[in-house]
């Protein structure tokens, strides 16, 4: 009873944290949201039974990831101006079509789940199963997902470098 | 044997043309007249030599030269037909036709394009011909078309002066419109008799429908049509005062002589159809009569010398259609000879008159011409005699006959002869009215020169035949179905006699000795309301300008910018309207494109639900 | 094998052409004119050989073996695509007509093209080998592809050699013809598959398809296709705004080709195709097909009344003169079918030779504008005339070919259906008004004293010798037009009856 | 570790409307960094679908795909983020309807 209450008070904070990383104006403010709401779906996870994903959760998404947005956003020196704009973009007028779209779309989903049944499994799947399965008939995907990080990785190289050259020469020229 | 040989006689002045067209003016200008007035020269004799054989043994003679083209049972050759009426037809263009070629040799002595003047009318000349020798009626449409053609181009001869052009396309426009009708003619008689030869068709005709049927009818009257608008007869007559603008020798040929009474042939040669269709008879005699007085009316008002010619033309040819009419076929082409004969003579001293008198042809600017120039004074006392149709001159004896026939006609007889009594009343006062004020009277210019010999031997020549020409005999008796010997009551003989001469006598005292004063009359309102309204040939002009010329240029003008091209610009504009539509979509916004994307997904989502709900 | 060679000597001289312009810029439009005077040397010459060109076999319309020339030989068998060429009077007379009417275009391009001669000489060639592949198909899909093949090079004159506003007209006409030509691409898939559910055979032969049977509905759509596509390129009212502009902006030797042959096609397909494979729904449509052709007679010619553009004018006379041809086509008795078949021929010379006029008027004095014109007899009398003659021949006066072709066409149309040809016939009132006007226009009438000093050269041998070869035709057409009839007559029989 | 009874459509519902919050953000935001968080957001609620279904089935299917989404997200943010720098160079701004015009 306790794990299905903790379920619920994930999920809750998942939610709550989710809508304000949303609303916020200051992009840290917003980020310390987001990494609140990635840990809680990974304790989800930890509860639905795939405790490999929640730790892939925590360490890439809430760890790798999130601290590269802190980066780039330090980089960026956004500052008290930004919190300004960002205030006047976020108007009713801007969000209120968005989202009653978004409304529709989850009104729609909700009507496709709630014809599902049935509990999630009581057994927890092990990191050696997923471990087999990515390496077993999932291989091919594997190989693609490392050509996509391959690309990324070359990808922002090449982005940023040529930001950090362009600054250099920007910088000499002042 | 002669007949054999007819063909050479159009071909001959065909030849002259073709070969002064291509040598485009680069002969001397002896070799020139030589061969303008040689190749008809030749035509005439070559004409009286076949005449003179025919006159001998007068049989029909048909020459086939070869099969013009076969469809099916379409088979029209180039043939000719060879009769009285064509003898006499082609006596008229050949003989006057020289004389008048001869004349111009003179009278376009100045003239920077004399070679040009003379191809035309060689090919006037060629195509006349064939239109009067031909032995089916297509081929008798080519004359027709040639004709037409020619006289385009003579009457726009002086091209440089815009009036001149004007004139040249109303001519042929106008004449088009009949012919077209006439065109139509011809497929309803092919349609319904299944050929187009004269013989052939007249036989099939009468064998195929009764006297009074409305296919002969409507056929009659289309070719009516044809008819209406070559002779200038209401209500296509328009295009002949116009038609003056050319030199006045083609005026004398064309415009008096021979073409415009191409409609008068035209209906002489099938009259075994106009026998059928007596309802035709009464029109084609109900529109003579009325072009007749019309012209007459409007003649007499006239200042311009060649106009008032021109619309005793008109009124000569309506008298010929009501000899057709009503049946008095050979008073007609009898009357269509002595009116070539007359009415040439009167145009080519016209001719003389405005040659010498640099161009003038106001009649009021003349005057007193009688001493100065005798030849030609003559020429139109001679002229203005016969074409008044004092005794014993040519025009009397067709005229005459005329008059007479009509009154026998049952029912409508006396009428017509009534209005025939005072066309030719008016015929006598315009002609002397003409007579007197150019040449009595005070003399206004003076002549640069009198006429030279090429001039004076057409005028005397002609003066010849328009005296005698009465006493001529045509042989077209076989051609015609003939007539009933009841003579009308002597009065009638006589009244016909005398009018003509009180006309005469009118004329003299009004505008010559100026006894009779009608000053009164003529500045009373009524006058001169009358006077404008005769003056401007009735006001025919003006409205068939209003109820045809305009609207055709304004409809005209109105499609020019292609109101169907606005249909495709509207598919154009519809589809730069999506264009726009899409590329504003594609504006680069991320925003906009992400909420399109969610509308697309929502939509979408919504759509397989709807299609199908077993996903559920 | 000949007919084949025919397009193959004007493709091979289209590159020849291509390439000689870089030994001599004045080398092109001398291979062109040998190219194309050897194509037609080679075919009357491969024409005399044969006895009597089969003439007094009656062609059978479905039997290829009775017609002059037949060559078949396999292209994609999987698809029953063959390259399949024939010959029967009515495409005899089309080639000779766009052999002829080819060698005046080059010497109309003599000296007025003088940009990338050889590149507008290979287009030049490159469209007769389209037309006439067009003219000789008989595998649907064939002809449609000559029927591109000669769309293309077109379009290229006109929009690079063209007058002022050429990418506006070339592109109007591509698009017409595009669009219509897609129709007919469709109506031909639909076509063989109908055949193939007929008969389980996949072809694309014309005398495999004659006689498909087909549901009438059907074969109502499918003749529509055809229809569009042909009376676009005719041009029929009201589908014909493409042609007063790229008539009007085209160099001159391109108004020649496309009035004097490329609107022939499509009168040619109508005769050929539209109504031959759809007997029963050509002729339940055909009061609406002549219904058009009547209205186009009256409407191009008031429409050409008011144009101050001469080669405009003409461009709407040859609507006017185009809409005979709709109405002898499905007027459909043997009368006004011999009557179209002599319109094309002759309006083919007497437009040409138009063209070629308004294109000498327009390298003289820059201009087509004739309120600009007037008086030009004085200066170029030898031009006048030719013009005068062609003027008038173009009014129909009989003893030339137009008038034949024109008299035949309302006397069989008067047959079927004498209002409309009471409609049509005032074509010749309005055409005379237009025709007269353009003389009066350019070269009668008051003097134009700016054009005194353009130095005026009037026509010369080159000139000359081309219009002579035009009139000459004409002339012969007018006074003894049996040899075209004959050549026409029994295809026209035999087409006669393949409808009901 | 013992599984638990939480109905499946509730943590599916959990999903979707975090799907539906990240959409939302992704529509209302015009910055690029929220942007380009709203899309973490979408690729979690996405990965929380896939793990709930296939913890459903008891298959380590979903778990495999959740490390492809991971691997997806990784990708993404790294490009994103370089382009993030590379805008702000440009245009000294985040706004992304500012830099609307497809070219440098």
């Amino acid at each position: 009873m306790l794990e299905i209450t903790l379920f619920y008070v994930a999920a809750t904070i998942a939610l709550v944290a989710t809508v304000m990383a949303m609303t916020r104006t200051n992009a840290i403010h917003a980020l310390i949201y987001l990494i609140v709401s990635l840990l809680a779906v990974a304790v989800i996870f930890f509860l639905i039974g795939a405790p490999f994903a929640a730790a892939l959760e925590i360490v890439i998404y809430a760890g790798a990831i999130m601290v590269l947005f802190v980066f780039v956003i330090m980089m960026l020196n956004l500052g008290e101006r930004g919190d300004q704009q960002e205030r006047q973009w976020l108007q009713p007028k801007i969000w209120i079509g968005p989202a009653l779209l978004s409304m529709l779309l989850f009104v729609e989903l909700l009507y496709v789940i709630s014809a599902l049944e049935g509990p999630v499994s009581a057994t927890a799947v092990s990191a050696k199963e997923v471990g087999l399965s990515l390496f077993g008939p999932y291989v091919l995907a594997v190989e693609i997902a490392s050509m996509l990080l391959l690309a990324g990785l070359v990808g922002s190289f090449h982005l940023g470098r040529r930001y950090l050259d362009r600054g250099d020469l920007e910088k000499e020229g002042e | 044997m002669m007949f054999e040989l007819v063909w050479l006689i159009p071909f001959i002045p065909l030849c002259s043309s073709v070969l002064l067209m291509l040598t485009a003016g680069n002969l001397p200008r002896l070799l020139i007249g030589s061969l303008g007035v040689g190749s008809v020269g030749i035509a005439a004799l070559l004409t009286l030599i076949t005449g003179i054989y025919f006159m001998a043994e007068p049989v029909p003679f048909e020459l086939t030269l070869w099969s013009w083209m076969q469809v099916g049972n379409f088979a029209p050759s180039v043939a000719f037909y060879f009769d009285g009426l064509t003898l006499v037809m082609m006596s008229v263009i050949t003989g006057v036709g020289f004389l008048i070629h001869l004349f111009s040799t003179e009278f376009m002595d100045q003239d920077h394009s004399y070679a040009r003047y003379f191809a035309y009318l060689n090919m006037f000349v060629a195509a006349m011909l064939i239109l009067v020798m031909a032995d089916n009626l297509l081929l008798l449409y080519l004359g027709w078309e040639g004709v037409g053609v020619c006289s385009y181009l003579l009457v726009g001869f002086w091209y440089k002066n815009s009036a001149n052009g004007q004139a040249a396309r109303k001519a042929f426009i106008v004449t088009r419109i009949g012919d077209t009708a006439m065109a139509l003619g011809l497929f309803l008689l092919f349609t319904e008799l299944g050929t187009l030869d004269i013989q052939a068709m007249t036989t099939v005709a009468k064998e195929t429908w009764q006297v009074g049927d409305n296919m002969p009818l409507i056929a009659c009257l289309l070719l009516l049509g044809g008819a209406v608008g070559k002779s200038a007869q209401l209500p296509l007559h328009t295009w002949l005062p116009d038609a003056m603008a050319g030199p006045t020798p083609v005026s004398a040929l064309i415009h008096a002589a021979t073409m415009v009474t191409a409609g008068v042939y035209l209906i002489a040669r099938t009259n075994g159809l106009f026998l059928l269709a007596p309802t035709a008879m009464m029109a084609v005699a109900i529109i003579g009569i009325a072009t007749s007085l019309m012209a007459a009316f409007t003649a007499l008002m006239q200042s311009d010398i060649k106009r008032i010619l021109a619309y005793s033309t008109i009124s000569q040819i309506g008298y010929m259609f009501l000899a057709l009419g009503v049946g008095a076929w050979t008073a007609g082409i009898f009357h269509l000879m002595t009116h070539a004969f007359f009415k040439a003579l009167l145009f080519l001293g016209s001719g003389a008159i405005i040659h010498c008198l640099h161009h003038e042809h106001n009649i009021f600017k003349m005057g007193g011409l009688r001493s100065r120039m005798p030849v030609t004074f003559w020429s139109f006392m001679i002229g203005s005699a016969a074409l008044a149709a004092l005794p014993m001159t040519s025009g009397f004896f067709s005229k005459d006959q005329i008059l007479l026939q009509a009154y026998l006609l049952p029912g409508m007889g006396p009428y017509f002869w009534i209005a025939g009594l005072v066309g030719a009343l008016l015929t006598a006062m315009y002609s002397f009215r003409l007579v007197f004020i150019v040449f009595f009277g005070k003399l206004n210019i003076e002549p640069d020169r009198d006429t030279g010999w090429r001039m004076a031997i057409p005028l005397t020549v002609l003066c010849g035949l328009s005296l005698i020409g009465g006493y001529f005999v045509i042989p077209v008796q076989a051609v015609f179905p003939p007539l009933s010997d009841e003579h009308p009551a002597l009065w009638v003989e006589y009244i016909s006699i005398l009018v003509p001469v009180i006309g005469l006598l009118l004329a003299y005292l009004i505008f010559h000795s100026r006894q009779l004063r009608v000053d009164g009359i003529v500045d009373s309102k009524i006058g001169q309301l009358l006077h404008r309204f005769w003056f401007s040939g009735w006001g025919i002009d003006w409205l068939y300008d209003q109820l045809f010329v305009r609207p055709y240029y304004g409809l005209s003008t109105m499609l020019k910018s292609e109101p169907v091209d606005a249909m495709y610009s509207l598919i154009v504009a519809i589809n730069q309207t999506f264009n726009q539509l899409l590329s504003e979509a594609q504006s680069g916004r991320m925003r906009w494109y992400i909420v399109s994307m969610v509308f697309g997904l929502l939509v979408l989502i919504s759509l397989a639900l709807q299609i199908s709900p077993e996903v559920l | 094998m000949v007919m084949v060679n025919l397009i193959l000597i004007l493709l091979v001289g289209g590159v020849l052409a291509l390439l000689s312009e870089r030994i001599n810029e004045n080398m092109p439009r001398k291979i062109a004119l040998g190219i194309v005077v050897i194509d037609l040397l080679y075919f009357l010459n491969h024409l005399l050989a044969m006895p009597e060109f089969n003439q007094l076999q009656t062609p059978l319309v479905a039997d290829p073996s009775t017609w002059i020339m037949h060559f078949k030989a396999d292209w994609i068998p999987a698809f029953g695509i063959s390259i399949e060429l024939a010959l029967d009077g009515i495409s005899l007379l089309m080639v000779l007509l766009t052999l002829v009417l080819g060698a005046v275009a080059v010497s109309a391009s003599w000296t007025d093209v003088i940009v990338r001669r050889g590149f507008f000489e290979a287009n030049l060639l490159w469209t007769l080998a389209g037309v006439l592949g067009v003219f000789m198909a008989l595998d649907l899909f064939l002809f449609f592809l000559f029927w591109e093949v000669m769309l293309i090079p077109m379009y290229f004159m006109i929009a690079i050699w063209g007058h002022e506003n050429r990418g506006y007209a070339a592109m109007k006409f591509f698009i017409f013809t595009q669009a219509s030509g897609l129709l007919m691409l469709v109506s031909i898939l639909a076509l063989v598959a109908v055949n193939h559910s007929a008969t389980g055979q996949w072809t694309f032969s014309y005398f495999a398809l004659l006689n498909t049977p087909m549901a009438e509905a059907t074969s109502h759509w499918l003749m529509l296709g055809f229809f569009f596509a042909f009376v676009v390129k005719l041009p029929v009212f009201p589908f014909h705004t493409w042609l007063p502009d790229a008539h009007t902006q085209a160099p001159t030797a391109g108004s020649v080709i496309l009035a004097g042959i490329l609107l022939k096609t499509g009168a040619y397909g109508l005769i050929r195709y539209a109504v031959p494979l759809f007997p029963d729904a050509a002729m339940e449509f055909s009061y609406v097909a002549m219904a058009l052709g009547a209205a186009g007679v009256v409407y191009g010619a008031v429409v050409a009344f008011a144009q101050t553009d001469f080669k405009r004018l003409i461009a709407y006379s040859s609507v006017s003169h185009m809409g005979f041809v709709l109405l002898g086509v499905y007027a459909w008795n043997e009368l006004a079918l011999q009557g179209a078949v002599m319109q094309m021929v002759a309006h083919g010379f007497s437009t040409a030779a138009l063209f070629m006029i308004a294109g000498s008027l327009q390298e003289r004095l820059h201009t087509r504008d004739m309120r600009e014109m007037g008086g030009l007899w004085h200066f170029m009398p030898r031009m006048g005339a030719v013009a005068m003659f062609f003027v008038v021949a173009s009014l129909g006066l009989p003893g030339l070919g137009n008038f034949v072709a024109e008299f035949l066409v309302l006397l069989g149309l008067f047959k079927v259906d004498p209002w409309m040809a009471v409609i049509a016939a005032l074509g010749l009132i309005t055409g005379a008004a237009y025709s007269l006007l353009l003389m009066q226009r350019s070269f009668q009438g008051d003097l134009n004293p700016k054009l005194a000093d353009h130095g005026l050269v009037d026509f010369g041998g080159r000139e000359m010798l081309t219009m002579a070869v035009m009139m000459v035709a004409l002339v012969g057409l007018g006074i003894y037009p049996q040899p075209v009839l004959d050549f026409a007559e029994p295809v026209l029989q035999s087409l006669l009856e393949t409808t009901p | 570790m013992e599984g638990l009874n939480v109905p499946l459509n509730h943590i599916l519902l959990v999903s979707s409307l975090l799907f539906a919050i990240g959409m939302l953000g992704l529509m209302i935001r015009r910055n690029i960094i929220f942007i380009l968080m709203s899309l973490e957001v979408m690729l979690n609620s996405a990965a929380l679908a896939f793990v709930a279904a296939g913890a459903h089935w008891g298959q380590p299917d979903g778990q495999v795909v959740f490390m492809l989404i991971l691997t997806v997200a990784a990708a993404e943010v790294a490009v994103g983020l370089g382009l993030v720098l590379q805008v702000q160079k440009r245009f000294k701004t985040l706004d992304m309807d500012y830099a609307n015009r497809m070219r440098g």
